[in-house]
């Protein structure tokens, strides 16, 4: 038996308000009778202003260059590479000089917000170093840059650096750690003894070594190339080999292949990595029940990674999970709850069951034949 | 070739050699009575000193004047009657081999007018402090001699008190910092304005200091490495002062942290949370180690051994705190030492310990009944004397916890778990935004358990017949609590509960409200849950705020996050009937303060009001017991093994533990299996 | 497989540092070059190395299977590129192995690269693996980060230099150490010029760096340092697993690793 | 036919024939390389050394025993009593009823060894042994009927019947004969000459223990042994003696975990190496594991390795020394092994990879895991020990070994402390001037880490004074008692175990009863026990506790080793099975709960064990938790 119900209020809190977006970026909320004179639309959440759009800062005279040249594996900017261009920046930002970058592959990103005021392609030098060396000696020639910065790095500026300094007969410091136009210091005795001199040309720069662009926007404007050396390579490059992921370190491994909870087919995730060519990680989860090798973990308390690319599969992603792939450029996520935090770091997240699309996935490289 | 090798290496402090690179930085776990050491407090850190820790300090906030009282429970140091007692606090912790220091302080604005003495508070400035809302006195001349004078006095106490030595907070928004932040110090003379003025009255304590005990004695600083608050102090700025103190010869070691502590959002970011990545501020104790050529340390979410390890081997740091880690796990060191890092109970930042201490309560471990217990609770179970049989009902924290502690006395034990997986009511918390940590908890348990060769029987649901057939001499049922709003709730039918939707029953639906009168984690929890899934949420709460029951850490990620989400709050109403009108589901609230009664129509009414114990088969095996259920409080409380024999005819000793009792946390849960089962 | 008997090879080596105690020891890359050069079969081996002829554990790299080693007195402050140049010009080899960086001295790395330079000859670095075909070209393989390997050809004479790619050195044994010989020859000393101005002092050991939010308001600052940001991606919600494979690969291809 | 002066003559041609193929051996053997014996009170001793030493491992198994009494015992009664009534012509007719009795008594023993030979168990070598029993059955019988012939009276046996008891005479003979040709019973004649010019003579004598590795004179031309005839001639003798029962095969754990490695078959692999006898197709006994015999061949010139013994074997083995102390022919299996090792280190720099990077560490570090040797004693500065070079003297000097600088050991040694303080002694260490003792560098060959080491060491103890040298670790204990003597470093040395036993003996140290009553299994390190003979402190310290001990079947001196010995852990030689997983089942057949230890490499190979296993204490920990302080 129901009492009669008593006179009530039916109120919808959330209808009687009204937030105005305002150019300042906050938002006013209107109550009341304003809220019903402002009418609709209602906006449910509270949107973030759009970026304003970075000014593009133009040097047109530079009172010198500084050429910097980084790795640009594969046309990508490493953390170094942008750590480089930045210590450039700064070298050239001293004294009213501008940034030269060369490139010797074609750059797939905007080398203007790496902090580039000057692009110059050197592709048409072909692979051999012998070449890139030369290439680098005719630019040096005609653009008397004030330095050349190259990474101290196994990717091959270490090695460019070196060539061009014997080639040219020019002074270099190798493994730099701290540099500006007056000096520069270096590492000697295997690290126990630092070296500082005059700034040479060359300076081939450690990791960690100057502060990357960041907010910025430099122009990046297109310069010519020098002709290419007519020098007949001694050394021909015959290409990349294959090789085995499983041996490389997480840390070094550049295409990882992770699991987490959501899967239980080991046989198949291990084909899978094999197929896909992927270095195999898992999330702490699989690697507490065994699934995986204890070097296997990626997060905060195992491997931070480095790689170009990382698959989840079926990880929730802890926050020490997330610090383990913070530096990786590509993230897919592949899990059924799309709200969860390793979907939302992901640059792509699908909504699927682990399981089902690592089967298909095997299936699909199989029919390719790998 | 060991891992972990870097946070074994001895250090050399001055003149105190450091046995290894963990240390426990200062904070008040509130174990004082009037300000005073008690046996409490010196056997949480004499826990500490057995477990290996390099350094452990206490006194978080230890107080050099009596216009700076105790407002939380922290220790004074305002006369030489403390001296006799560090002697001996000493001479327990140095047994061990660690080293002790100690935390001083003058809070200046960061304390309350009405407590202690009943002195008003004094600041570099006049402006209030947010959280301790008190408006402070700007000191005077003489004000400012006093106090110098007090620091020297209580650090003398302290080199007289046998401590290996000591810091002065110039953190979280202390008398020192708040001449350093712009944020406080608003003055105009000698003591404001430039840094290099700013600066003055803190290198003006540590000449007193050293006037006081000389250059040999260890003191240090605590202070941030960026206040990360408005008008506050830079990172820049912060550089900027270490490197002053350090070049000024007078300061011995700097610890720093990240952050200040001056409001609600400051406080929950400078202690970081399980929302938080880990050891978030490490760059700023590596920055300033860059620059200065003295010590440097750091505390800030630095939960595993791991990243410890590598904080010292990057060079970041020279001393790493694992401040809370060591709250959950005392014996860190020491199962580092053993290579049984699997062992460690590893901190999950759910901020028990912390929150209580910031509603007036102790300090404890959401995971670890043990930690500020020891003189009644044991971190290392001593093995019974005869082994026995023991049946667990229910693989949550309470009944995981009374299987470890059981096997670890090396008795024979089986675990039913009806569920596939273990965790009982964690499993679902755990699948919240952010809370995933949680099942850290239940990882540990269930890794010792396994170790210690429990039976566990995933799947299986307990019975009194299979029960009968394991034959045990004890069973303890902990099979926990279900969400029931029967008999209070009108319409409960209609109701839907944090089980239902975390536990993926039911799909979250376009407009819900989510109600809680429990105060805890659930309800916003949940909230936030239903807010990812595109819900639109109103939350509502017969209590004046949401999150009634909950801390200051955990609140501001919480609120944070719903508000962002476009959550809207609705407090001081109660749920008093559910009623379904077409598709609708109709909310009747009722006003706490006036009464009125007003209605909300949504598609989920989501109500979360703690758990009834699940009870059937604790009452279909209560006949059989030799103790018919009867748990004797004296005895537990006693820390004396449970004797009841009120039955002779029974064939097994019968408990209950955790909500299997009564709704209430996983410390309750426990905590109830630990003590009871240390004498079983 | 006797390809390259006959082959001189000339490997260059310097006295290494052991990290932990300073010992001196064989320097590990260059340990790898003399290991690179003694799997070519056939070919004549000589070490070279200018320094100090009494520094004993040079012997470390006889104690590989090397029979002889000449050393040229150097000085610490010498140009060891004159010093190495002398003897090259009389062992005339088709081959001059070497680590990427010696150890002991200025370690810069330059050597290999002028003395490729002196003598007009190719050079490859970071070398993992060297063969010798019948037309007296060499197949060299490089190793590069994240485990690839590259592949060069190379025509004799040419100068490699081993990186930690090339495979671990055979052990020094120690009657082969004591027994082979060690041929002292004097070159006249040439100051480095190249040092001239430097200013040397001990290395203060220096943190990693970990990267700092940067400028912004004190709350962004914060919330960088904790939060892990939501990278904004895609989301795909597919209607069969085999839908998402397709996406994935394809995602993949042109991310460029598959 | 069989006549007196027949019956000489046999006994003269098989005496020549059987010279004859001594003389050869002897060549054989003496191809080797000079050692200094004693010709005269070797072969004085020879008897005693067979009838005392011999017989005490022969013992052990005690039907084995009464077989080998019965029938050497007889037929070398018979050969004597042949000798006076046929070559002296002496015609007792107690001669003759002794001779009847000395053939009854082979022929019982002859029937135990058909029996053994039946179906010979794994162990046994086939081959020429397996037609023993037959020969000399027939011998028996023509020596039974010889002597009841005798015994009637009858010194002549004419007609058929006296020619079949000739001809099976003769045949028996022949079977004597070629006893020094390479017949069976070679072994009664090499090993008779070996026991008279054993290597470690010393062994038989005083406190019949002589373990330590002899010095190598690193000038040498050629380190170590890299052919047969680099072997001391007295070593090949050695090999000579072996009777191929396959004792060591049955007590070599390498061989037990189906590593490459069969003591029995390395020293006929040896025996093939320097008797030039072709490839090793006539070897009947068990091969190496996982190698199948055929292929191996050798000369005496030639190198053995890899042709005629494959790296992997000699790298399999732990030094346990089991091999040597069940071998009823006192041959030195590991003293070869390690002379062949020697070779491969310091000749070849052949050493396995993961040993090279530790002998490496070594030369650079000075201690084996390549750490700062700054940061020994880094993990006990809360132990605030007292550091020789500060007190410069004490009655103690607390040597801690290698282990120091891991944590695993770190406890042990913590657990020491504890205990020597709780007595009262006067200790002190000598903190980071320790060097590793060598024996690692040594048992992998390389006698100049071992010396160089050594030397240093020695240097520094001389700088100091106390009264005893004890340590917790029984290598550097072996290293210290036994190696360090010969390069000028005599100490007293003590095992913890047997320092702490005499402290609670002496009531110095106090022990209350053990609380924890699961039952203990003590595990002996071969170092130890086998080693230096003590197997009775540790058990006496357990007693103490009042622990319920429960001995493993192999315990004591004929205790089967961890598997850590020698290298081993480090050269890690795969097999099927891994050596310390085999041990720990011992441990759980026995029903032991915890598994005792007194030896750091013990402790950590037995906690390198997975899965569900007993709990692995040092007796030094279990101590500690009950030492009343």
């Amino acid at each position: 038996m129901r009492a009669p119900r008593p006179a009530r209020l039916r109120r919808d809190p959330r209808g009687e308000r009204v937030l105005q977006p305002r150019p300042d970026g906050r938002v006013r909320v209107l109550r009341g009778e304003a809220a019903t004179a402002a009418g609709s639309p209602i906006v449910a959440g509270v949107t973030a202003a759009t970026a304003p759009a970075v000014p593009v800062r133009t040097i047109e005279q530079p009172a010198y260059l500084v050429l910097v040249v980084p790795d640009a594996i594969d046309g990508r900017l490493s953390a170094q590479d942008r750590d480089l261009i930045g210590l450039g920046r700064a070298m050239a930002d001293a004294d009213g000089g501008a940034v030269c970058v060369a490139t010797f592959t074609a750059p797939l990103e905007d080398l203007g917000t790496a902090g580039a005021d000057r692009l110059v392609d050197l592709a048409s030098a072909g692979d051999a170093p012998e070449r890139r060396a030369a290439m680098l000696q005719a630019c040096v020639a005609r653009e008397h840059p004030r330095h050349v910065l190259f990474p101290e790095s196994d990717w091959g500026g270490g090695d460019l650096g070196r060539r061009l300094a014997a080639l040219s007969g020019s002074p270099i410091a190798t493994s730099a750690w701290r540099a500006d136009l007056a000096t520069a210091a270096r590492r000697a005795g295997g690290g126990t003894r630092e070296v500082s001199m005059a700034t040479p040309l060359i300076l081939v720069v450690e990791p960690d070594v100057g502060e990357a662009v960041t907010g910025e926007r430099y122009e990046a404007r297109i310069v010519d190339a020098p002709g290419a050396p007519d020098l007949a390579p001694r050394v021909v490059d015959r290409g990349l080999r294959p090789y085995d992921p499983q041996s490389v370190a997480l840390e070094e491994a550049e295409f990882i292949l992770a699991a987490g909870n959501g899967v239980s087919d080991w046989a198949a995730f291990h084909a899978l990595a094999s197929a896909l060519g992927a270095s195999e990680g898992g999330s702490r989860v699989v690697v507490d029940a065994g699934a995986l090798p204890r070097h296997r973990q990626v997060g905060a308390t195992g491997a931070i990674t480095t790689a170009r690319c990382y698959v989840a599969l079926g990880i929730s992603g802890a926050p020490q999970h997330l610090q383990g792939v913070s530096a990786c450029e590509h993230v897919i996520a592949v899990n059924v709850d799309p709200n969860c935090d390793m979907m939302k770091r992901a640059t792509l997240a699908v909504i699927a069951d682990a399981q089902a699309v690592m089967h298909a996935l095997l299936v699909l490289c199989r029919d390719k034949g790998g | 070739m060991a891992q972990f090798d870097a946070l074994l290496k001895p250090y050399s402090l001055k003149h105190l050699t450091l046995r290894n690179r963990v240390m426990s930085s200062s904070h008040e776990p509130s174990y004082t009575q009037q300000a005073r050491l008690t046996e409490r407090y010196v056997r949480y850190h004499v826990e500490k000193a057995r477990g290996g820790i390099g350094l452990t300090m206490f006194g978080g906030s230890c107080c050099v004047s009596p216009d700076s009282p105790a407002s939380f429970g922290q220790l004074a140091c305002m006369d030489d009657s403390v001296i006799p007692e560090f002697q001996a606090f000493a001479a327990r912790v140095h047994e061990h081999g660690a080293a002790l220091m100690i935390q001083l302080t003058h809070m200046g604005r960061r304390t309350r007018w009405d407590v202690g003495d009943w002195l008003p508070p004094v600041s570099s400035g006049s402006r209030r402090e947010p959280a301790h809302r008190s408006w402070p006195k700007e000191m005077e001349e003489h004000d400012i001699r006093r106090v110098q004078r007090d620091y020297a006095e209580a650090v003398r106490r302290c080199r007289e008190g046998g401590l290996d030595g000591l810091e002065l907070s110039a953190a979280h928004g202390h008398l020192i910092d708040q001449f350093w932040s712009p944020s406080a110090n608003n003055r105009r003379d000698r003591y404001g304005g430039s840094l290099a003025n700013r600066m003055r009255f803190g290198l003006e304590v540590f000449e007193e200091i050293r006037k006081t005990v000389g250059d040999d004695y260890i003191v240090g600083i605590r202070m941030s490495g960026d206040e990360m608050i408005e008008e506050g102090l830079t990172p820049e700025d912060c550089l900027a002062i270490a490197r002053a103190y350090a070049a000024s010869g007078m300061v011995d070691f700097i610890n720093v942290l990240g952050g200040s502590a001056a409001d609600f959002r400051s406080l929950a970011n400078v202690i970081p949370e399980m929302w938080s990545q880990v050891a978030p501020y490490l760059y700023l104790p590596s920055a300033i180690r860059n620059e200065v050529g003295i010590p440097v340390m750091h505390a800030g979410k630095i939960p595993d051994v791991a990243t410890a390890a590598r904080a010292i081997e990057d060079g970041h740091v020279d001393l790493v705190a694992m401040t809370r880690a060591q709250i959950a796990d005392p014996h860190l060191v020491r199962k580092l030492m053993e290579d049984r890092v699997d062992d460690i109970r590893q901190c999950v930042g759910a901020g028990y310990c912390i929150d209580r201490i910031y509603i007036g309560k102790d300090a404890l471990c959401i995971q670890n009944g043990a930690t500020g217990r020891e003189q009644t609770m044991p971190h290392e179970i001593a093995r019974a004397r005869r082994r026995r049989k023991v049946v667990v009902v229910g693989g949550g924290p309470a009944g995981l916890e009374a299987a470890r502690v059981c096997a670890a006395r090396g008795h024979a034990v089986v675990l039913y778990e009806a569920q596939a997986k273990l965790g009982g009511q964690i499993a679902l918390a755990a699948r919240a935004p952010w809370r995933e940590s949680l099942s850290g908890i239940v990882r540990w348990l269930e890794l010792q358990a396994r170790k210690l060769g429990v039976d566990i029987r995933l799947g299986t649901s307990a019975t009194a017949a299979a029960i009968a057939a394991d034959e045990p001499d004890a069973v303890v049922i902990a099979c926990g609590g279900q969400p029931c709003f029967d008999d209070w709730l009108k319409g409960s039918e209609h109701a839907l509960s944090v089980f239902d939707i975390l536990g993926g029953r039911a799909q979250p639906a376009p407009t819900v409200l989510m109600y809680d009168d429990n105060g805890q984690h659930p309800g916003p929890s949940c909230a936030e849950f239903l807010a990812n899934a595109g819900s639109a949420v109103e939350f509502v709460t017969p209590d004046r705020l949401p999150g009634e029951e909950l801390g200051g850490t955990n609140i501001w990620p919480h609120m944070r996050n719903l508000y962002e989400k476009g959550v809207i709050f609705s407090p001081d109403l109660r749920l008093t009937e559910i009623y379904a009108e077409g598709e609708k589901k109709v909310a009747v609230l009722r006003n706490e303060f006036t009464l009125r009664e007003e209605e909300r129509a949504v598609d989920q009414v989501v109500v979360e009001h703690g758990t009834l114990p699940v009870d059937d088969l604790y009452l279909a095996l209560r006949p059989d017991s030799v103790n018919l259920g009867e748990t004797d409080l004296a005895a537990l409380l006693d820390g004396r093994p449970q004797e009841v024999r009120s039955n002779p005819a029974g064939r097994y000793q019968l408990f209950r533990v955790g909500d299997a009792v009564a709704s209430r946390n996983i410390h309750a849960a426990i905590y109830d299996s630990l003590r009871l089962c240390k004498e079983l | 497989m006797d390809e390259a008997a006959g082959l001189q090879v000339v490997t260059l080596v310097s006295v290494g540092r052991h990290p932990v105690t300073g010992r001196a020891r064989r320097a590990p890359l260059d340990a790898r070059a003399v290991e690179l050069g003694l799997r070519i079969p056939g070919a004549r081996q000589v070490l070279l190395h200018a320094g100090d002829p009494g520094a004993e554990a040079l012997r470390e790299y006889l104690g590989m299977g090397v029979e002889t080693m000449h050393v040229v007195r150097c000085g610490p402050r010498d140009d060891v590129l004159p010093a190495l140049r002398a003897p090259l010009r009389t062992l005339r080899p088709s081959l001059i192995l070497t680590g990427m960086r010696a150890e002991g001295a200025e370690d810069s790395g330059m050597v290999p690269y002028l003395i490729a330079q002196s003598l007009g000859w190719p050079i490859v670095a970071q070398v993992a693996d060297v063969a010798i075909g019948r037309d007296g070209k060499a197949t060299v393989v490089q190793a590069l980060p994240r485990g690839r390997r590259r592949e060069f050809e190379v025509t004799l004479p040419c100068v490699l230099a081993a990186g930690m790619g090339a495979p671990a050195p055979r052990p020094s044994a120690y009657a082969r150490a004591w027994r082979g010989r060690m041929a002292e020859a004097s070159v006249a000393p040439v100051a480095d010029a190249r040092c001239e101005g430097w200013q040397e002092s001990l290395a203060r050991p220096r943190g990693k760096r970990l990267r700092a939010p940067r400028g912004g308001s004190a709350a962004a600052r914060q919330r960088a340092a904790t939060v892990v940001v939501a990278s904004g991606g895609a989301v795909l919600q597919p209607g069969s697993p085999q839908e998402a494979a397709r996406a994935i690969l394809e995602y993949l291809r042109r991310a460029g690793v598959r | 036919m069989t006549t007196p002066s027949n019956i000489a003559w046999l006994l003269i041609v098989t005496a020549a024939v059987a010279a004859v193929g001594a003389w050869r051996r002897w060549r054989l053997w003496r191809a080797g390389q000079p050692a200094s014996v004693d010709w005269i009170g070797g072969l004085l001793a020879m008897p005693r050394r067979y009838l005392v030493d011999v017989h005490e491992v022969v013992a052990r198994e005690p039907a084995s025993a009464r077989m080998h009494v019965h029938v050497a015992g007889g037929l070398a009664a018979i050969l004597a009593l042949l000798v006076l009534i046929y070559l002296l012509d002496l015609q007792s007719w107690w001669l003759r009823l002794a001779l009847l009795v000395a053939v009854l008594m082979m022929w019982r023993g002859l029937r135990m060894l058909v029996e053994r030979r039946r179906a010979p168990p794994a162990h046994l070598s086939r081959g020429g042994f397996q037609r023993l029993p037959d020969v000399l059955r027939l011998l028996a019988i023509g020596l039974g009927v010889l002597a009841v012939f005798l015994v009637l009276g009858n010194r002549e046996v004419g007609g058929i019947v006296g020619l079949a008891l000739f001809a099976t005479l003769a045949l028996g003979m022949a079977e004597l004969a070629v006893a020094t040709w390479g017949g069976p019973l070679k072994h009664a004649f090499a090993g008779a000459l070996h026991l008279a010019f054993h290597p470690r003579p010393e062994r038989f004598s005083g406190e019949k223990r002589s373990t330590a590795l002899k010095p190598l004179d690193l000038a040498a031309a050629r380190l170590g042994a890299e052919r047969p005839i680099d072997f001391k001639w007295n070593q090949l003798l050695g090999f000579d003696a072996c009777v191929q029962c396959g004792r060591c095969e049955q007590m070599c754990p390498a061989y037990a975990a189906g590593q490459p490695l069969n003591p029995k078959k390395l020293i006929q692999d040896l025996v093939l190496g320097f008797s030039m006898t072709g490839d090793d197709r006539r070897y009947t006994g068990s091969p190496h594991p996982g190698q199948a015999p055929g292929d191996r061949r050798g000369a005496p010139t030639a190198p053995i390795v890899p042709e005629l013994v494959a790296p992997e074997t000699l790298w399999a083995c732990t030094t346990c020394r089991a091999c040597v102390y069940e071998c009823p022919m006192m041959i030195e299996h590991v003293d070869a092994i390690l002379d062949m090792r020697r070779h491969l280190t310091l000749a070849q720099g052949a050493t396995p990879a993961k040993a090279v990077n530790v002998l490496e560490e070594l030369r650079q570090t000075d201690n084996s895991g390549g750490q700062d040797p700054k940061a020994r004693i880094d993990w006990a500065v809360d132990q605030r020990l007292r550091l020789m070079r500060d007190v410069r003297q004490a009655d103690v000097l607390l040597w801690l070994g290698d282990g120091a600088f891991d944590r695993r050991v770190q406890r042990t040694l913590r657990a020491l402390f504890k205990l020597l303080r709780a007595a009262g002694v006067d200790f002190a260490v000598l903190g980071e001037e320790e060097l590793d003792c060598g024996d690692l560098a040594r048992r992998l060959g390389d006698e100049a880490a071992f010396q160089s080491l050594a030397r240093r060491n020695l240097a520094i103890l001389g700088r100091y004074r106390f009264n005893i040298i004890v340590t917790a670790d029984p290598h550097a204990y072996h290293s210290l008692k036994n190696e360090y003597p010969a390069l000028g470093g005599h100490f007293r040395v003590m095992h913890h175990t047997g320092y702490l036993a005499g402290l609670q003996r002496q009531g110095r140290l106090k022990i209350a009863a053990s609380t924890d009553a699961r039952p203990v299994s003590y595990h002996d390190p071969c170092y130890l026990g086998r080693y230096n003979g003590e197997v009775a402190a540790p058990r006496a310290l357990l007693g103490a506790l009042g622990v319920p001990l429960k001995e493993m079947a192999r315990s004591g001196l004929r205790s089967r080793c961890c598997g850590g010995g020698g290298g081993a852990a480090i050269t890690d030689v795969p097999g099927k099975l891994r050596i310390p997983d085999m041990r720990m089942e011992d441990a759980r057949a026995a029903g032991a709960e915890i598994v005792a230890v007194a030896c750091p490499q013990c402790t950590v190979m037995l906690e390198g064990v997975i899965g569900p296993r007993p709990e692995v204490r040092d007796v030094a920990e279990l101590l500690a938790e009950a030492v009343v302080e």
